[in-house]
């Protein structure tokens, strides 16, 4: 294990005159705050925020950065960091919280997982060094492997936690039920050819159950486009009533 | 015995670590100093070695070219040891990918997760690894992930003709809770409700 | 030296089967009567042995497990004779992303992307795809979000036995201000004592 004191020091600066730098080399907005406040030899505990948040809003801009959401949103607190230290605050005030240390935490949190980084690339590096074995001969005559044992109880009982362990209605997706919009308009003829009138609810059925309440009214508005019935509502969300039509010639007009 | 010669070594380690058997050739770039005689030398040198001290490998030469070999004797064992370790029954664990899959084939790994909410890795290799799901096509999206359905061995197994004489879903909450016999009333609305609680 | 055990023998010949760590446990059901003290010994034996004779590759411990790898030495002869390819480097957003997830796991992509101060999506996707880190669970709170932990394959892919080898946080210099270091060291104790928390 290496020291990791030459590890921040070797960081690659991507850095060029003034803020002209690598696009690439900035892994986000802490990291080229981080950046700047290196840049510019600032003690990170008392980072001067106005000078750095218009560095900021400057670098991000000249880095066309600043259609970033993760730039501009570390823009819009810097700004507003900003404007919280323009307000006057009293000489003997010693409750004053520097606002800034929220900053300045999440900077140096920051900066030791860079360090951490750097740590586990050259780790990595290290034993990339080192190859495994390659080739694998294809495994010989094993003896088969003691038959597996499944058990069709057990595996619904595995379903049932599985649904159990869901943690929000994400399970939408119920297998469906064909509409039975075919025998639903058998019952509605029926009723058709005894009576003149009736509530719609009567051609549901016993026990009627929802896919059996919307084969039931596809039925019937089926079978009023065909003109053999009508339907009317006495009241707004009162039950429908279906009226039977006379389309026959058949039937006799008076 | 002498120890290893670095051109030996050398031969050791590509030998080792390539995916393939090695041809006196591929060998020989090793080092363009080595004439091929010297190269054979080596290897026939590292033959040894392997030999002399009772080890359970061997460096040997077949028709593809230069390789390590386990010896035949301990491949056997340690596929032996392998198998035996592999107990007859599924963890609970696997049995509930097991059953997300069943129900939700063809489903992706990241689907799997999210609804059961751990890693599924090692889990979908065991079953593959039991023939008991497969890999039946690729989804859309974002690196057009694997997409895992069972298989033939998984019916048989649990003595089902198709996927068809599965529980459909909305009668599972009802046979599952057969203390609940009001469930069956409902219209799907119950088996929705039922998944709404979990 | 004397020769191989027959216990050697047959770690030897697992680990040459193998292209991953074995853990004591798999290499233990080779012989169900030999201790686990005893398979220590057997493989120490072992690596002793390769250590001895000179040669190309060693017995390793490594993520929890022992491992036969090339040494290090010979990286460069194995790929000249592009008997392998080194594993492509990742990048720094990914071993950023790797260094917050090992040290505060298990943890949520809020909090990764709070720590990073960037969208982790893309990032952990890929890394889940690579198997170094994996679903470790739920967290509580709105929409129970997904957890992750790094994998055994993390760790193998720096070498590490367990986290533990990871440097500890005071081993970190959190210094940004060379000139002042009473600074960097006050301060230093606050961030760190957020990590070991983590």
């Amino acid at each position: 294990m290496t020291a990791p004191h030459d590890a921040v020091t070797t960081v690659p600066s991507p850095v060029l005159p003034g803020f002209v730098v690598d696009l690439d080399g900035f892994n986000g907005p802490l990291d080229l705050l981080l950046h700047l406040v290196r840049e510019e030899q600032i003690d990170i505990a008392d980072i001067p925020v106005a000078r750095i948040a218009d560095q900021f809003l400057a670098a991000i801009h000249h880095l066309g950065l600043n259609q970033a959401a993760d730039y501009l949103e570390m823009a819009g607190r810097l700004l507003r960091l900003k404007a919280q230290l323009l307000l006057p605050r009293r000489f003997d005030d010693e409750g004053w919280d520097d606002p800034r240390a929220e900053l300045v935490r999440r900077l140096l949190e920051y900066q030791q997982i860079k360090e951490i980084a750097i740590w586990m690339a050259r780790a990595a590096e290290r034993r990339a060094l080192s190859h495994a074995r390659g080739w694998l001969p294809p495994p010989g005559e094993a003896p088969p492997p003691p038959p597996l044992e499944l058990d069709l109880a057990e595996l619904l009982r595995a379903v049932e936690q599985v649904i159990l362990g869901i943690p929000s209605p994400t399970l939408h997706s119920v297998v469906a039920r064909p509409l039975d919009v075919e025998g639903a308009t058998l019952r509605v003829e029926a009723l058709l050819a005894t009576r003149e009138t009736f509530d719609w609810r009567e051609a549901l059925g016993p026990h009627p159950t929802l896919v059996d309440v919307l084969s039931t009214f596809l039925a019937i508005l089926e079978l009023a486009k065909r003109g053999f019935c009508t339907v009317s509502q006495d009241l707004p969300f009162a039950a429908m009533v279906v009226i039977r039509e006379l389309v026959e010639p058949a039937v006799p007009v008076a | 015995m002498s120890s290893l010669s670095p051109l030996s070594q050398l031969l050791e380690a590509a030998l080792f670590a390539a995916n393939r058997p090695l041809t006196l050739e591929e060998l020989g770039a090793l080092d363009t100093d080595a004439s091929p005689a010297e190269v054979r030398t080596a290897l026939e040198t590292l033959a040894e070695h392997y030999e002399y001290d009772g080890h359970a490998v061997e460096v040997v030469e077949l028709a593809g070219g230069w390789q390590i070999l386990t010896r035949a004797a301990f491949a056997a064992a340690v596929e032996r040891a392998h198998a035996a370790q592999r107990t007859p029954r599924l963890s609970a664990a696997t049995y509930e990918t097991l059953a997300t899959i069943a129900y939700r084939q063809p489903v992706g790994r990241a689907e799997i997760e999210e609804i059961r909410g751990v890693s599924a890795g090692g889990v979908l290799r065991t079953l593959q690894e039991r023939n008991l799901i497969e890999v039946v096509g690729r989804g859309e999206g974002l690196g057009r992930p694997l997409l895992y359905g069972t298989t033939p061995l998984f019916l048989e197994l649990l003595g089902l003709n198709d996927l068809s004489d599965l529980p459909r879903a909305e009668e599972l909450t009802i046979a599952l809770q057969p203390h609940r016999p009001e469930m069956a009333e409902g219209d799907d609305g119950g088996a929705l409700a039922s998944v709404e609680e979990g």
